[in-house]
């Protein structure tokens, strides 16, 4: 057990006048279970922190317990203080009779004993308390991004530099669908041209393997070779697909001629040199309620085919037909205004059909009061969202990183860490986590890059969280319970010794699993059975 | 349903030997309750020898040992091993599917067969005079009532293929002439059967029926022994009168077909057990305490890691040396959570238990989140869970 | 070049300015984070729950903010603003001013003994001026760093009397009235700013009684808050009826502030779970909830029994007795409307001083105000080795705002690479906004 | 707090939501009552029901666990787990009537410090109102 020291901090008045001290004093030493207890005006000033230091060293402490403030407030301060002492940080216990007790408890008769439960408990506990090591492992620097999109092309430029290789790796070409585009086209050049990315392409990824600061990955290339490559993050830039309208009522997609997507229309208008048609009817929001979602680019996009229409021949008729004008941030309504005055029609719809009627489309509404029309077009171009890629269910399974009810990768928080995932290590960027626009799947390949850059830094070695589970092997059957408890993928099954194992890379330190193993098999380290027993006994005696 | 009938001739036993001497032409080994040339006990073979068919007693007066032990002390990863055909009573086989989700028995090359089970005796007594316990049994599988049987038994409602994914299973037509039905459970028991050539299509309404008709009864009879459980059970009185006889044996763990682990919790150093000193204080805190301890924490802790699973086989109130009611206390518990979490333990080898999976809007009958309201009663409380199928979290 | 530095400056300690930090402290970077307020954490803690899963916003980041007051690479300065910046990138000098708090971080521990015996009161401004304060105060409960300040021009020693009674009420003389004003000169190789935004008050009406903003409405709900998260009407009562206006000051300031669809959705809810009955209504022109989180969202507030009123313009708002009448057109015909309470969403605006600051970083604004990000780089300011994380480059919803500011610190650490890649100055292709569909 | 009786209660609190809210409860000074003793847990699932047991065992009149709200969770899905698993025990306790009501799980965040205040209050007193736990003076039972 060894011996045990307990400081009683006065907080100024803040403890000393709300607690009795003394009487605390007087208990503790009847329990005998301490070596020493000492007191001290204000623990965590300069002078306190320099009493604890030397008063362990010279009274021998082998384990110490903190009375004073909460631990939020000063658990790190005191660990660094009694490491300064020469103890591993972790044989201390701070026991918080401030906030949950002084500050909390007006009778000061009530607020003593009840600190004295709390200390008690400590005491308890920290008999069990043994030293825990600050694991760090090597790590390689080197990031694997699969998909050549604009995520995945900005993000690889973003990480590759001195000491650091990037792994791109994209089942077609880079550049993706906007190859063509001059931007992009720069991109996909600067991406090429850089000595420290290697470019796979048209690969297939095998396998992936691995956890964060050393994954795996077998990848078979076009030449049909099989490639591993081995690196310390991943960053999945898979991207999303153009929602598909076939077969969606009332708008005629691929049954009548002259409907047509976005892209389609794009690309005829291009290629046709004849003539410019008369009227052109584009329409919002195609297969919103398919989706679940608004996309957030689709109507900006359907505006641009207006101003290209009208640029190329101002007398054509153009009408777009939107249920609501999403156009969120600073520029966009700007261009609403510059296109409506180029004479462009915006018709708010509530439910649209469009038919074929002689020589012409007819496009007829119905607007939300009731009220209804028809316009005649030569062509209709409908303005669809995107959709989750068909790939991501099997990364997801790779990876286990959850996908959302529409298909995309989950953040590991939507708000803490947008493009982190349960699985530490593994980054999800641009289309495939959700709807993004050129500017988004940047910022986000950016932000992937920011957090890869100071994650894994050349020759640094990857310091592990030290209050993580561990199995004992000895009590472990394999029932993998601690495998479905764990949110992160750290708890797995060593299936040839029927076991359950922790990775401790991967842990976080909830102790889920500790709470779920019947055996007692699964411990959390500071944390364990034990130590909480304890505190459960000594608050009941 | 349809299955194949056929006529006993001889013994239900004898006849069960046949249609298993016939499965085994079709698999690679037979694993069953045989009767040890001592005349006088039990205990599962596996058969790949025809000829040991002979010692095979498919349904056995008295269960020494739990079948699912038997399976799981096979131990696991037989990947690519002969195929086994295991006889099992309905208890046994929900058991085993129990611990098949718990990775310790592997169903990969095993099938289930179990049969409709007549009971079983309180194995201490059948030891006392065998021969009057073979009669008596013999009598049973005529159809023949006998409130000898185990108190479980007795109030068993799983007797038949209620709520068992078995791949195979025989009903029992009892009454002279006997009949026996043979029906399959899942795409691998019918084909074991079909290339056995026991597959058939005869009409056995009739024992459906009958199987029913037994099946009111048993319910009626275990609604009254919870009926007594409760009463007696009841509160921390109940308890301790309940447990009084308890010497800490832990027989009652060791026999579980569910208490898979390698050293129970509350046997294992590391576990809620105190150091003398801490005793000592408690002692000095309440005026003393019974030693040695834990039994209760033991007894309601063993309920929170298996009730859940509880198939109520018996085996440990046969297996306690002191008359406790073990497993009518645990199968009344069991009934109970079991029902609130929309649970029914061997019904499925998919359905997750409900410990390795959650709701995100469920359960709210236990927490308080908004106001401070105290938690619901017991009623609302299965009232809320009833409509929970515990399959994964929800989106 | 000797006096190249790799240390960081981050402006403003809201949920951009932190996150950044955290990222570059983790690369092994010195980062100084200069915050104007007493406290740090920005607009984020004002909120009880965020969106999309309505998530404590001060479980979120109080985290964060202890990683912040840990980290060994973080230097905090609160009170603090930028004074003068010269050199470029890589080794910038910059003058900080940091105001007196009169309160000594070292000293004290928070215990708040010195509030109730000061004799002056004052609205409190992070309260929206709903509840009041002392001239030693913190902004709310909770808030980082846990010590007061004093508002030295509300104390009455400002007022030439002699009043010590903060200082005699603490125990660990924390307090010094001689506390000055005090410049310090850094050197940094970069800047983040990360100045955040302000409501604007552009096409609002004057001050009404019982129509308030979307930050005074937050407060409301806060558990922390002026009401411990009662919604009350400034005289106390229940509202039985609920107005929420979009887009107030929108057309005044010309552009969509893109998160307003989302949080009145989030207010509806609010409403709906505090106030038994409510009734609640939305004027509304154009919905805009992008993200495929958003819809769900709205829905559920639409189910709660949100009436959706589509209106030709922002409604007319004026005080009717103690409660509010709406007049607005809608399908062509004029109609109104009264209701208990009002919440309006202004138009987000930079933070104050935006411009000034502009100007002392020698960056470009945008015509709204905004700061300019260079070419199609999400996170890089006109001018090289400068930064921008946040609302101060336009509005954003909280993961946008975190994935430029972890965006602006992969800005930074890349700017000691140049021997490879083309540094961010370069990387500035210009590119149609929101050009294809990602 | 009723009577003379002073009960002793046992709260197990998640370090990143309740505990949070109670120092935020003791910060502005709101009374937590005398009666709870705490334990801090990184995450309401580490919480054992087995732990809550041997409270009970040990002479605990009331166990409050407290945790973030569902969908708060700082480990994702912990506090799903927990509910599952306090439910279970529940349900048991419920079964043997052994006073289950002396069992509480709340969902307290970091901003809830005058809740925090409140739900320990009115637990306390309810455990007031149901007497002292009757295993203290059971040594036959343990």
């Amino acid at each position: 057990m060894g011996k045990i020291g307990l400081y009683l901090c006065e907080c100024g008045p803040n403890i000393a006048e709300a607690i009795d001290l003394d009487r605390i004093t007087a208990e503790i030493k009847k329990d005998a279970k301490v070596a020493g207890i000492e007191r001290f005006k204000l623990l965590c000033s300069e002078d306190g922190k320099r009493f604890v230091t030397e008063s362990i060293k010279e009274r021998g402490y082998e384990r110490v317990v903190i009375a004073a403030c909460s631990p939020k407030q000063h658990q790190a301060t005191f660990e660094q203080v009694v490491a300064n002492a020469g103890l591993n940080a972790h044989v201390f216990q701070m026991v918080n009779i401030r906030e949950q007790c002084a500050w909390a408890t007006p009778d000061k008769e009530q607020a003593t004993s009840k600190a004295l439960r709390f200390i008690r408990a400590a005491i308890g506990r920290v008999r069990y308390h043994w030293p825990l090591e600050q694991k760090e492992i090597e790590c390689s620097p080197d990031t694997i991004v699969i998909g050549g999109g604009t995520a995945g092309i900005e993000a690889a430029l973003r990480i590759a530099q001195k000491g650091r290789k990037v792994f791109l790796l994209e089942k077609d070409e880079p550049g993706g669908t906007r190859r063509d585009r001059e931007w992009m086209a720069a991109r996909v050049d600067a991406l090429r041209n850089n000595p420290l990315i290697e470019v796979y392409e048209h690969c297939k990824i095998r396998e992936l393997l691995g956890f964060f600061g050393s994954f795996v990955a077998h990848l078979e290339t076009r030449e049909g070779n099989e490639v591993q490559l081995k690196a310390g993050s991943v960053v999945l830039a898979t991207g999303a697909v153009a929602f598909d309208p076939t077969g969606l009522a009332g708008y005629g997609y691929r049954e009548l001629e002259g409907v047509s997507t976005v892209r389609e229309f794009e690309k005829a208008a291009s290629d046709a040199s004849d003539g410019h048609p008369k009227s052109v009817a584009v329409i919002h929001c195609v297969g919103r309620e398919k989706l679940g979602y608004c996309s957030g680019t689709c109507c900006v996009e359907a505006m641009r085919v207006a101003r290209r229409v009208k640029e190329a021949s101002a007398e054509t008729e153009v009408t777009e037909f939107y249920r609501d004008l999403c156009l969120p941030g600073t520029e966009h309504d700007r261009f609403y205004h510059e296109t409506a005055k180029t004479g462009v029609r915006f018709v708010r719809f509530r439910d649209i059909d469009v038919a074929r009627e002689g020589p012409g489309l007819v496009v007829r509404y119905r607007q939300e009061d009731g009220s209804s029309g028809s316009v005649v077009a030569d062509a209709v171009v409908l303005s669809a969202g995107v959709a989750a890629g068909p790939a991501n269910a099997e990364f997801a399974r790779m990876f286990n990183i959850p996908l959302d009810e529409h298909g995309f990768f989950q953040s590991e928080h939507p708000v803490l860490n947008p493009v982190g995932t349960v699985t530490e290590g593994v980054f999800v960027v641009g289309g495939c986590r959700g709807p993004a626009g050129a500017l988004d799947a940047t910022a986000q390949a950016g932000a992937a890059a920011g957090k890869v850059l100071s994650a894994l830094v050349p020759g640094r070695r990857l310091r592990l969280e030290t209050r993580t589970s561990e199995v004992a092997e000895a009590l472990c059957v394999g029932c993998g319970i601690c495998v479905a408890a764990c949110a992160y993928g750290a708890a797995t099954l060593n299936e040839d010794r029927h076991i359950a194992v922790v990775n401790e890379v991967l842990c976080r330190g909830c102790g889920n699993c500790a709470a779920a193993c019947p055996s007692g098999a699964a411990q959390h380290r500071q944390f364990t059975t034990r130590q909480m027993d304890q505190e459960v006994t000594q608050i009941l005696r | 349903m349809k299955g194949k009938r056929i006529p006993v001739d001889g013994s239900v036993n004898d006849t069960l030997r046949s249609v298993l001497a016939l499965l085994l032409k079709a698999t690679d080994a037979v694993m069953v309750p045989s009767r040890i040339p001592s005349k006088e006990s039990f205990a599962y073979l596996l058969i790949r020898d025809p000829k040991l068919l002979e010692a095979a007693t498919p349904l056995a007066p008295v269960m020494p040992v739990q079948g699912a032990r038997a399976l799981q002390s096979m131990g696991r990863g037989r990947g690519g091993l002969p195929g086994i055909l295991c006889v099992l009573r309905p208890c046994e086989a929900r058991a085993a599917i129990e611990l098949f989700k718990r990775n310790q028995v592997d169903l990969e090359d095993v099938l289930l067969l179990t049969i409709d089970c007549p009971g079983a005796f309180p194995t201490r007594d059948y030891l006392g005079n065998p021969e009057e316990f073979d009669r008596r049994f013999e009598e049973i599988l005529q159809g023949k009532q006998d409130d000898g049987l185990r108190p479980d038994c007795k109030s068993c409602v799983g007797f038949s293929l209620q709520e068992v994914a078995s791949d195979v299973h025989i009903g029992l037509l009892r009454g002279k002439p006997g009949e026996v039905a043979v029906v399959h459970r899942s795409d691998r028991g019918e084909r074991l059967l079909a290339d056995a050539g026991v597959a058939g299509d005869d009409g056995i309404s009739d024992w459906e029926a009958g199987v029913e008709k037994e099946a009111r009864v048993r319910t009626g009879a275990r609604d009254s022994a919870f009926q007594e459980m409760k009463g007696r059970a009841a509160g921390v009185d109940g308890f301790e009168k309940l447990f009084a006889d308890c010497v800490n044996c832990h027989n009652c763990m060791r026999v579980c077909p569910i208490c898979y682990c390698r050293q129970c919790f509350f046997d294992s150093g590391d576990s809620v057990r105190l150091r003398a000193e801490d005793y000592f204080a408690r002692a000095q805190h309440r005026g003393g305490i019974r030693f040695p301890g834990d039994m209760m924490q033991f007894h309601v802790g063993r309920m929170y890691h298996m009730a859940l699973s509880c198939v109520a086989c018996g085996a440990c109130e046969d297996a306690c040396p002191m008359d406790v009611p073990v497993s009518r206390v645990f199968a009344f518990v069991g009934a109970g959570v079991q029902e609130q979490f929309g649970y029914a333990p061997g019904r499925s080898r998919e359905e997750a238990m409900p410990m390795t999976t959650f709701k995100e809007d469920e359960l709210h009958a236990f927490e308080d989140a908004g106001g401070i309201s105290a938690p619901g009663t017991t009623e609302t409380q299965s009232g809320k869970s009833k409509d929970q199928d515990s399959e994964g979290k929800v989106e | 070049m000797a006096d190249q530095t790799t240390d960081v400056l981050v402006i403003g300690a809201g949920l951009a300015g932190v996150e950044a930090s955290l990222v570059l402290a983790n690369a092994g970077r010195k980062v100084y984070l200069v915050e104007r307020q007493a406290y740090f954490g920005g607009n984020v803690i004002k909120s009880e729950e965020v969106f999309p899963n309505l998530e404590c916003a001060t479980c979120m980041i109080a985290p964060k903010q202890s990683d912040v007051i840990e980290n060994q690479n973080v230097e905090l300065l609160t009170l603090t603003e930028v004074k003068d910046v010269r050199g470029e990138a890589g080794a910038f000098g910059v003058t900080l001013l940091r105001r007196a708090r009169y309160v000594s971080l070292e000293n004290c521990i928070g215990c708040a003994a010195c509030f109730e015996p000061c004799p002056v009161t004052a609205a409190n401004e992070f309260e929206e001026g709903l509840s009041q304060r002392k001239a030693i105060y913190v902004a709310c409960a909770g808030a980082l760093p846990n010590a007061p300040a004093i508002a030295m021009g509300e104390c009455l020693r400002s007022k030439g009397e002699e009043c010590t009674a903060c200082r005699d009420a603490c125990m660990f003389d924390a307090i010094n009235y001689e506390d000055k004003d005090e410049e310090r000169e850094v050197k940094v190789g970069a800047i983040v700013v990360a100045t955040g935004y302000r409501l604007s008050g552009a096409g609002l009406p004057d001050r009404l009684e019982n129509v308030y903003n979307a930050f005074e409405f937050e407060r409301l709900r806060a558990s922390n808050g002026p009401t411990e998260g009662e919604i009350r009407t400034r005289d106390g009562k229940k509202p039985k009826s609920v107005a929420l206006i979009h887009c107030a000051g929108r057309r005044e300031k010309g552009y969509c502030s893109q998160v307003c669809c989302r949080y009145l959705a989030k207010f509806a809810r609010y409403a709906f779970d505090k106030l038994e009955g409510v009734e609640v209504h939305e004027f509304i022109q154009e919905v805009s909830v992008p993200g495929k989180d958003s819809q769900r969202f709205l829905e559920t507030a639409l189910e709660k029994g949100v009436k959706l009123v589509r209106t030709k313009a922002v409604p007319g708002i004026s005080a009717n007795g103690s409660g509010v009448r709406i007049e607005f057109q809608a399908n062509g015909k004029s109609e109104s409307d009264e209701v208990d309470m009002a919440v309006l969403a202004p138009a987000i605006e930079p933070g104050s001083g935006a411009a000034a600051l502009a100007e002392l970083l020698g960056i470009e604004t945008d015509g709204f105000g905004f700061f300019r990000t260079a070419g199609s780089e999400p996170a890089t300011a006109t001018r090289p080795g400068v930064f921008i994380a946040g609302c101060n480059s336009g509005p954003k919803d909280m993961q946008t705002v975190v994935i430029q500011a972890e965006a602006a610190a992969a800005g930074v650490l890349k700017m000691n690479h140049k021997d490879t890649e083309t540094g961010p100055g370069e990387e500035t292709q210009e590119r149609p906004a929101g050009s294809g569909d990602g | 707090m009723a009577g003379s009786f002073e009960p002793n209660i046992v709260g197990f609190l998640c370090n990143w939501c309740s505990y949070a809210a109670a120092d935020q409860a003791g910060s502005n000074k709101l009374e937590i009552p005398a009666t709870l003793t705490t334990i801090r847990v990184m995450c309401s699932s580490r919480v054992n029901p087995v732990l809550l047991v041997a409270a009970y065992l040990r002479g605990a009149d009331g166990v409050l666990v407290a945790g973030c709200h569902p969908g708060d969770c700082h480990y994702q899905t912990g506090n799903y787990n927990a509910r599952r698993r306090f439910a279970l025990l529940r349900g048991i306790l419920d079964v043997l009537e052994l006073d289950p009501a002396r069992f509480r799980l709340s969902w307290i965040s970091a901003s809830e410090g005058k809740r925090y205040s409140e739900v320990t209050k009115e637990f306390s007193s309810h455990i007031a109102g149901l007497g002292p736990n009757p295993l203290r003076t059971r040594p036959f039972i343990e």
